[in-house]
Order: C-alpha cells, then structure tokens, then sequence
C-alpha cells in the first residue's frame, strides 16, 4: 500500500482547457514517489463550510511534485475549486485507491475514455509512452467544445463526438468496434476504459465478446476516500464478498467482477 | 497547562476526545497521518456474530450540514475481529472500546462473551441504536423494557464498564436514560443518528436503498445537546456527547452540558487527524479562563 | 403549463407553497414586495386565548444549517387578531388557515370558538407542539391520547378543515399520526421543530433563556422527509410538509415523499417572497418530466 | 412607514478605512427618498450557503442613490463581506427599522460613538450638518488603528483612546462628562449613542443625571430584520408592552425604556 498524506497542496495553475474543464495542478512533491497509475485525490473545496463531504478526483498526470486533476465545474464543490489561484492551496488527501494493472507483456493499451472519464487514462497513457509502447486512445464527447485532449503524438488517438462536430460522428463505442473489427486476428489488447457507466457497460460487452480484459475506473460519490466509513460500495460478482468499497478496494476493478456490466 | 485527562467512571481517559463507531473502522487500518494514541480511547465499527455485508447501495448520501448514512452494519463479526484486528488495536495506546450490536439479545450476548474470552478491551459499548437493520436492532433502542433486557443480560456477561448508546428517536430520552441506568449502565453515550431520508427528484425515488437511514453532522448537534443536557440532570452516569462536533469549541459545549468525553464521527471524514488537533486549542481555553482540568467545566451550564 | 392546483381536501389549494406558522406573523404586516395572494394559502403565527409577551430574551440563535427559537408563542391573541388582523387578512386573495395554540385544551376551544364566529377563515392548523410552552402545550403533541381528547374535543366545534400539526419529538410518527386521524383530523401538516439547544462557551450557560428550543431550517430536512414518507403510508389523509424547503427542488422532495403541500418557514427569513419565486420552476420541471399537474407526482417515491 | 426593498445592490466601493473595519458602498436608488436617520438593512452575506441569516448593518450614510455602510470583518458573514467588490453586487433587504428623533428645536445634539458604534451616527451627523447644526461628536475607541472617522470640520469632534494613542487618554464617557461638566448652565442637549452595552449604559446615567434626552442605536442577533421572527425581543419598561423588537420598534430606542440601562 502506498502512503496516504494530507497535505495543503499549493496550487501552480488552474486553467479553464475546455468549457467548465479545468486543469489544476499542484505542487505534492509527497506524491511523486508514492503514487500510481489510477489513483485518486481527495480535496476539501471548502475548509469553512459546506459541502461536507471533500471530493475525489483522478490523478490525471504526475510530474516530479507536480500532480495535476481534470475536472469538471459541474456542481457546489467543483465550482468552488474552479475559483482556485496560484497562491491559494488545495487541502488534499491522497494518493488513494488501488491502481491499473500495468504489467501487461506484449498486448497492445487501449485506452477508452467517455467525456471527463479520459482524465484518469492520462496518467495511464504517460506510463506506457514513457515505457516506449504506443496505446491507442479512444475518447468520445458530446461535442467538440467538450474535448481537451485533442493531440498526441506519441498514440493512436481516436477522437469522437455525438454530434459530428469533431473527429468520428457517433458513440465511441462504434468507433472502437470498427477499430477492433479491422485488426488482424491473434493481436492481443488490454484495455481500459473510464466515463458514464452505460457507456462503460457497452465497452465491457465489446470487450468480453472479443476477449479482451478490460478494467475500469468506477465513481461513487464518497463520504471519507479511505476506507472508514463503508459507503461508497458496489455490487460485484464474488460470493465471499457481496460489495466492494470504491474507495479502497477501487477505483479500478476488472469489468468481469462488477454486476452493472452484466 | 489545564490538565485534559477525564474521568469515565470507571475508566479513566488521558483526553476526552475519541472517534465515534463506524466512522474510524477498528483502528488498525487508518491512514499514516493518523496516530490513534493520541485520541483519550478507540471506539470500533459496531461488531456482530456473524460478518456482514451491509446494505445495499446507495448507502451514503450528503444533506445540508449532515449527511445520512445506511450502511446496515457492514462488519467483520467478532471472530475476525478477535483473530486479526484486537492483537494490533489493543497495543494503540489508547482505551479500547468494543462496540456491539445484533438484531437479536442473543447475539449481542455471544459478541460479549467472545470479546470476554480475550485480553485488551476495555470497555463495551452498546449500540441499541442503529435504524439500519431490519431485524429489530431498532426495538432496543426505543424500548425502555427491551432496552432493560438487553442491558440486564449484558451485565450477567461482564465485569467491564458498559457504554449504552442511546438513539435520539424517542419521546422522552431521560426515560431510555434512566432504564439503562437501572439494568446496569457505567456510562451513557449519546446521541446516535437522527432517522431521516431523502428523495432523488431525478429518479423520484428515495436516494438510499433503504429508504431511511441515519442522519449525522453538525446538522444534529443541538439536538444531541439538548439531549446531552437532559440526560445529565436525569442520571448519575458519565455521559459521553456525540453529534455534529468539528472544532474545539463544539467540544467545549458538550462539555458544558455535562458530557464527560466525547465522540467525533461524520467530521473523521473531512479530517480523520481532526479529533487531536483540537487538543491543544482545548487546553489552552482552560487556561486562558483559569481552569485547571476538563473537569471544572463539566456540566457548568447548569449551574 | 403543469396544473399546480393541489388538492388539501376537502381545501383546494391554487398553489403548493405556504408560509409556515410563526414566520409570517399574520400575513398583513408584510414588506411591499412580498404579495401574499401568490401563496396557496396563508398560515397564521400560533394564536393563544389571551396575548401572550413570549419568553425572555435570547430567543433565537443560529446553528449549522439551522437556527434555535424560543419564541414561546408571543402573539396578539385571539380577540385582538379577529378585531384588527382578520378584516384584512380574510381579503388577501388567498386560502387563511389559522394556527391555534394554548397551554390547556380549554384555551384551544375557546380560541377556535371565537374564531367560528367570524367568517373568512379557511381552515384551522393546531400546534400540538410547540416545545416552548412551559404549562403543557407539549404534551398534545406527544401523547396519543392527549392529542386524540384535543382534537376531539376541536372536531366539536368546527365542520371546517383541521389540520393537525405534529412534533417530530416522538419515537413514532405514525402512532401519533394515526391517533390524529382517528380523532377526527382532516390534513396532517409536519414537522414542527425538534428539541435543541445550543450552550454559549464564553458565558459558560445556555444560548436560550429557555435552555431549549426548536430546531428548524434545512439542517432537519432530512428527518422530515422521512416523518412524511412514513405518515403517508400510515395514513389516508392529506399531508402538508414541512421542514428546512430553500429550493424548487426540495418542495418536489417533499410532494414525491407524499406531501400535497408545503410550507416553508426558516427560509422565509432570508427571504420573505421565496415561496412563490419557486413556483415557475416547479412548473416547468414538471412540464420537462411531462407530468400535467401537480398531482402525480404526490408520493410518487411509494410506487 | 417607509417602504421596504429587496433588491441586488451593486457594489461601487468596498474599502479598509481601519483595522478590518470597512466602508461598503452600495447603489441603491430605491432607498433616496425612503431612508431616515437610523435605519439599516439586511445582506445576504452568502446566497449559496451559510450563514443562514441575513446580516444587519446601520445605513452610515445615503447621498442620492447610494448607500453606505462601516463595518468590522469579525466573523462568517462579514468576512465574506470584506471579499466584496465593484462589479458584484449584494442582496439586500430595507430600510428597516425605526429612526433617530431629529425634531430637536435649539437643543445641540450630542452624538456618542464607541468603536464601530459610530456608523449609525454619521447619517445623523450629515442630517444636522446639512440642516446647518453644529453637531458635537464623541468617538471612543481602543487605539488610533480602530478610528476611521478622525476628522470633521462641520462638527465639534472629540476623539478619545483607551491607550491613548489618539486624542483624549481615556474612555469616551469620561471625556463626555468632562465636556459636560465644562457647559454654561442651561444648555439644552440631545444625546444619540451607539456602542458596546455597558458604555451605553454608563452614557445613559449620565444623561439621566443631567436630564438629557438619550436615543439609543440597539443591537441583537436578528433572523429576519422585519418583525416576522419575534426573535430580537429586547426588555423594556412599559408595562403593557414587556418586549420590543429592536428590528421593527428599534432598532432606536429612547433610553429610559428599556430596563439594561438601569
Ligand atoms: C474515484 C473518483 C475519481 C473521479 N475523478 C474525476 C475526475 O478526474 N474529473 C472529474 O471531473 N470528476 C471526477 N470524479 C467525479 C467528481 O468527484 C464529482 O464530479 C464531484 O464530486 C462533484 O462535486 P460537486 O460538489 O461539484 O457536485 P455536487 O454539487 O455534489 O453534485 C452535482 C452532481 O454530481 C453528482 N456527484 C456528486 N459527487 C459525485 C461523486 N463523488 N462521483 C460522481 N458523481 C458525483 C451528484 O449526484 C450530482 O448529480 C471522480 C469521482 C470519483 C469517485
Ligand atoms: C440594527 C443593527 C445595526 C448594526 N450596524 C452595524 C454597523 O453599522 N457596523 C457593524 O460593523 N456592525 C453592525 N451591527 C452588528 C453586525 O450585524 C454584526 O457584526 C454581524 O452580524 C456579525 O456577523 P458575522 O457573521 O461576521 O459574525 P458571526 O460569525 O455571526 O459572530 C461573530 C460574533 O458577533 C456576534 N454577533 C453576531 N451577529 C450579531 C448581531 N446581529 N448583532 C450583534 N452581534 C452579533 C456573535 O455573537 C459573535 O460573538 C449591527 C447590528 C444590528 C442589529
Ligand atoms: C457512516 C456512519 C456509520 C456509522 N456506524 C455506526 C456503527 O456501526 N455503530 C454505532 O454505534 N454508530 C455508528 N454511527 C453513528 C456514529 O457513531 C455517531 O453516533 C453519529 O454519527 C453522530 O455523530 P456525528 O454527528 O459526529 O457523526 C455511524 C455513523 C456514520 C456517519
Ligand atoms: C421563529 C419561529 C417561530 C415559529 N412559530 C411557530 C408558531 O407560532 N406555531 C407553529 O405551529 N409553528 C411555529 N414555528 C415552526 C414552523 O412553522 C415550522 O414548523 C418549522 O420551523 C419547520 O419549518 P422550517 O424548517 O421551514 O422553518 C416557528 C418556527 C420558527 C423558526
Ligand atoms: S468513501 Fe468511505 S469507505 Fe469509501
Ligand atoms: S429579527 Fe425577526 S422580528 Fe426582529
């Protein structure tokens, strides 16, 4: 298990990349040696007052002391943090949850993000690049103005929208069929996926038919983050243990395990 | 510097503040900015026969200032609990208070005697309280002659102090705290969750699998005040004050209205080190305003 | 557009939103941009049989989400609210519940007789209880059969609606909903405050003059949402719920946990004109959701 | 009875005049030909959240369409307060309240001010200035950091320190008395006072000694400002009436009404 600290995190920049998404980077240098692939933060949006709870967020990417979160200003805690500044700091516990397998031999990553669910997959795709494979990256939007992740040339990037405005017309799970449906046969994938759990759901279908292990990064909203108060669970597949805890039995799980992907 | 150590008759804290059950699990697997010797006791997750699963989700959901919470007991169960968390929690450092539930009188009793069998607890604690299990862990709770029952039994089974935990939901809490009193209650501790519920207006379905589950956060404080404040003109028992406490001068109202210690639960989540932290703030009010110990204010708001 | 006609029978209500009792006085002494004909009805401050000053000061202190008061039922009294208030209330374009409280039953049945007497009330709200009398005004509120020889007595003297107003300070809501209802009771409206009270740390005493007071604003939500979702399976009749609404949102909590109205209160304070500023959103949700009226939507959470 | 608004004031000004203490101007033209001597209004200090009650400041001054308020940043609302800047705007309810008695024939009004006590009187102040009486002013505070209001050349200004690093070494009602001690015989005076509770008193015996008409500035916690409450009840000496309302019969009050200046 890797550390957990909680630590002011002063904050480096917090930039608006895309319409109501913000990239907010903080200096953790605690973080650097600790963290992997997959892992969370949990960041109190308001030391005074409400809401009462703090709010996670995926490590999008980490550098040295620097982590850096995608997100959304979607609600009371998200538009709180979206006012952050360079000089103000980010009370945040972390790292948390357990990470993506990334041993993965000689199958090729593929990495599918829907709307904000690519942001866990960043750090993910750092990896790999930095280990000289080349994932594939499928990430879907509504539209263009919701893609902040638009270039890269270190992978295959798939770029999708509902509404045609940007890259592939249509759901990027049609978008990965037609991918996978035109690979040679015998070529071995593991894949990845993060976004709304419908979304997630079809992938795991995709996945199973072709046989393609697939983990997934799950949300559930969460009192503590660390295990103590047992209410962020989900229903999974093993007899001996009924509910697993997102918090620290996640937020990755093998697509096979959870009962939504049924 | 004032001297915080309490008396919990019979036990003896070094510093009033511990966690609530359920919101610190059993002590053993917190994070490493936590050193839990340093809270005046540890009180666990609520511990049963048999392990159990909880409820089904949703089971957390936030209200304004509070939160509710159904996780039905979700636990280990006490052999478990005997056989990998008590070797590690009972060398914390701290008091050790085991709490206990069951949806039967027999099951709290094969709880207690299996913790009797072993070395390192230092007390129980007695959640009659719970509104989250369907099969009657609530009548204890509401129930002056249950709740006699209960306790009366628990007594046969142990030397040790018992802690009863009391539910708010009752018409007259002094009554629930003197009957607990009568079957043989060292200690009071107050106040479990308030019942309570919400609706998702997108789903148009209640938010918890449940329907009701318990409400939790400063939302409650006043009301476990006001209850703290009754039951202490009622009895003659220590009374531990839980609800809604997160800064040092919550506690210092508690112990105002006659809580000898007390517990922090919801507000563990944003800052599972917050109970410590207060320590120092708490000792030097008592100095500032002549005090010499924790003592010398309890209960002074009724005088 | 969505019918938001809402049916309190045998009262027919052009709206769902009301002011809650004691936070709107007696609906003629209002701030000019508050107009008290956009509410679907008007529900007096607590009337007693003789003026009563209320208690001594402190009277009201905040909390998390909440405030305490003790008002103690201060008001004009009876006579003087039928000789200067009620000509003018009686003509504000709007439904006009009287809300009558007393310290004996006595005191509620003259109140009531007084008041049949004259015409333009609507509708009768008994506060069985308020926390904050000393003589007893409580013990209708917690008693079954205190409350059921009250109303009884009540459904004597009027044929016009009764709405019984409940305490949440009960072990069961449903027992004391149930006794209501079979007293004679037409409308259920809940919850009154629950019992709290703050302790002021500098000066070492409570905040109130009356040590205790009533609870209420969005920190009790959640508990009275759950008292509204369990009387409406206890229960045939309609229910008026009450308790901590600030938003559109919540009023649709509240109609979907089974309420065929509301009534907001604590939130009056920030804003005395909230009420029918929520009513377009209401509105159009429910056009959104292509509901037609109001209607389907009441206790749309059961199913 | 004035009318009362409820209306977005937008902020023109909001500047640290002292220690934390702060002038907020806000644009108001409703309130012109409505406000008196006195009154105040109720902000909104947070409309997402807490606190749950509107705060009450005294109208300082009023000057065609804008309003102005000092106040001290000393807890929740009025730090959230002091983050006040051109361009946001504030929501607040009134006038509220009764008013000062200005009908006060050849008598010379005595304005008595301890610490922030003084904002209630400066409206009162320019009424008499502009109505060409010479008002003489008392402002008492603990040191030179916590006068904002040092000088006035339309009044006879008398400051006074606790420390005495600014004017009279002392308490304001020491320097009120020496003053008084010094006056022809027969001099008719008006006395207005605002400040902590046991100066109030204290400048009430006085005045009582010396039979000198006394208006008191009331504070009380307040939930509504507008009498809907019955919360902010202070006692007073008529028989028939135990409690006033400092929101609705005050917040002035004559001083030998009510039974704390005893
Ligand atoms: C492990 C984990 C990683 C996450 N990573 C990211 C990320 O990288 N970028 C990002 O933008 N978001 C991420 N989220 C979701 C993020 O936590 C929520 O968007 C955030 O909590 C909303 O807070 P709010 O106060 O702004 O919204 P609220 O005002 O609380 O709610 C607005 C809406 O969001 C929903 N919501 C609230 N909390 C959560 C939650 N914890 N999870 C899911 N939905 C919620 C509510 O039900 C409501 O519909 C992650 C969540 C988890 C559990
Ligand atoms: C009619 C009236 C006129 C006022 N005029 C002014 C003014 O011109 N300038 C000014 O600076 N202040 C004035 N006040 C006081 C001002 O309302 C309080 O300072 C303010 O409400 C504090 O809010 P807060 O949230 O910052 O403090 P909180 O965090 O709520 O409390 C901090 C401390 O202030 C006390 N306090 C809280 N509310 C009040 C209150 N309403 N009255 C008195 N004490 C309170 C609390 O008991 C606590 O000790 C006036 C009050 C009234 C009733
Ligand atoms: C998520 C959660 C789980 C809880 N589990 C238990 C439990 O297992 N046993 C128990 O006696 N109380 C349990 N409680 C109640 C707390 O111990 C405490 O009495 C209550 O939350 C009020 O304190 P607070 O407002 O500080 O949280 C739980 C509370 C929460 C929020
Ligand atoms: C200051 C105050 C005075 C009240 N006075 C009365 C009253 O006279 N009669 C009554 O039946 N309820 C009274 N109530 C209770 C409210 O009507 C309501 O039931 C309660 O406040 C819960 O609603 P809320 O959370 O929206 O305020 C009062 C509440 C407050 C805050
Ligand atoms: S959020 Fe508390 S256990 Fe997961
Ligand atoms: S503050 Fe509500 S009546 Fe005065």
């Amino acid at each position: 298990m890797s550390k957990i600290f909680l630590t002011d995190a002063p904050v480096v920049s917090n930039e608006e990349v895309a319409n109501r998404i913000y990239r907010l980077k903080l200096r953790a240098p605690e973080f650097a040696s600790e963290n992997r692939p997959g892992q969370f933060i949990n960041i109190l949006t308001n030391p005074d007052g409400a809401p009462l709870w703090r709010r996670p967020f995926s490590i999008a990417r980490i550098s040295i002391d620097i982590i850096e979160i995608i997100y959304k200003a979607i609600g009371i805690g998200t538009n709180q943090m979206a006012g952050l500044q360079s000089g103000d700091a980010a009370n945040i516990i972390g790292p948390l949850g357990n990470s993506f397998t990334v041993d993965i031999g000689e199958r090729t990553p593929l990495l599918i993000g829907g709307g904000l669910g690519f942001a866990p997959l960043v750090v993910l795709r750092d990896y790999f690049v930095s280990r000289t494979k080349r994932p594939v990256l499928f990430i879907g939007a509504l539209n263009a103005d919701e893609h902040y992740y638009t270039d890269d040339p270190d992978a295959d990037l798939n770029l999708s929208t509902d509404d045609g405005s940007l890259g592939f017309h249509g759901l990027v799970t049609e978008q990965l069929e037609q991918y996978l449906d035109e690979q040679e046969a015998g070529t071995e994938f593991m894949a990845y996926s993060c976004g709304p759990e419908p979304m997630m759901k079809a992938i795991a279908h995709i996945c199973r038919d072709r046989e393609i292990p697939l983990e997934l990064s799950i949300e559930r909203e969460m009192a503590c983050g660390i295990g103590l108060c047992q209410g962020c669970s989900i229903e999974q597949h093993l007899p001996q243990k009924k509910f697993a805890l997102v918090c620290k039995d996640g937020p990755i799980f093998n697509a096979m395990h959870l009962t939504f992907t049924d | 510097m004032a001297d915080l150590t309490t008396n919990l008759a019979p036990l003896t804290l070094k510093n009033p503040i511990m966690p609530a059950s359920g919101t610190f699990g059993y002590g053993d697997d917190l994070p490493d900015f936590v050193d839990i010797s340093e809270f005046g006791g540890m009180v666990t997750k609520s511990l049963t026969g048999t392990p159990r699963e909880g409820n089904a989700p949703p089971r957390i959901v936030e209200t304004s200032s509070g939160m509710l919470n159904s996780i039905g007991l979700a636990n280990i169960g006490v052999e478990k609990f005997i056989e990998e968390k008590l070797p590690v929690v009972r060398n914390k450092g701290t008091i050790l208070i085991v709490n206990i539930a069951g949806s039967k009188m027999s099951e709290y009793c094969r709880v207690m005697e299996l913790l009797e069998a072993e070395s390192g607890v230092d007390g129980y604690e007695i959640n009659v309280s719970c509104p989250n299990v369907k099969e009657g862990g609530m009548e204890f709770g509401v129930s002056e002659k249950h709740m006699k029952m209960l306790i009366r039994e628990l007594r046969d089974i142990t030397d040790k102090p018992i802690i009863t935990k009391l539910s708010p939901n009752v018409t007259s809490i002094q009554a629930m705290a003197e009957a607990a009193v009568e079957a043989g209650t060292d200690i009071l501790s107050l106040i479990n969750t308030l019942v309570g519920a919400r609706i998702d207006i997108e789903k148009q379905r209640p938010v918890l699998s449940t329907i009701f589950g318990g409400l939790s956060g400063p939302a409650i404080k006043p009301v476990a005040v006001a209850q703290v404040f009754k039951v202490y003109e009622a009895v003659d028992v220590p009374i531990i004050g839980i609800g809604g406490i997160a800064n040092a001068g919550d506690v210092l109202e508690y112990l105002m209205a006659g809580a000898s210690a007390v517990e922090i639960g919801t507000m563990n989540y944003r800052d599972p080190g917050l109970g410590p932290k207060l320590l120092p703030e708490i000792a030097s009010w008592l100095d500032e305003q002549g005090f010499e110990s924790i003592s010398e204010i309890i209960g002074i708001a009724h005088e």
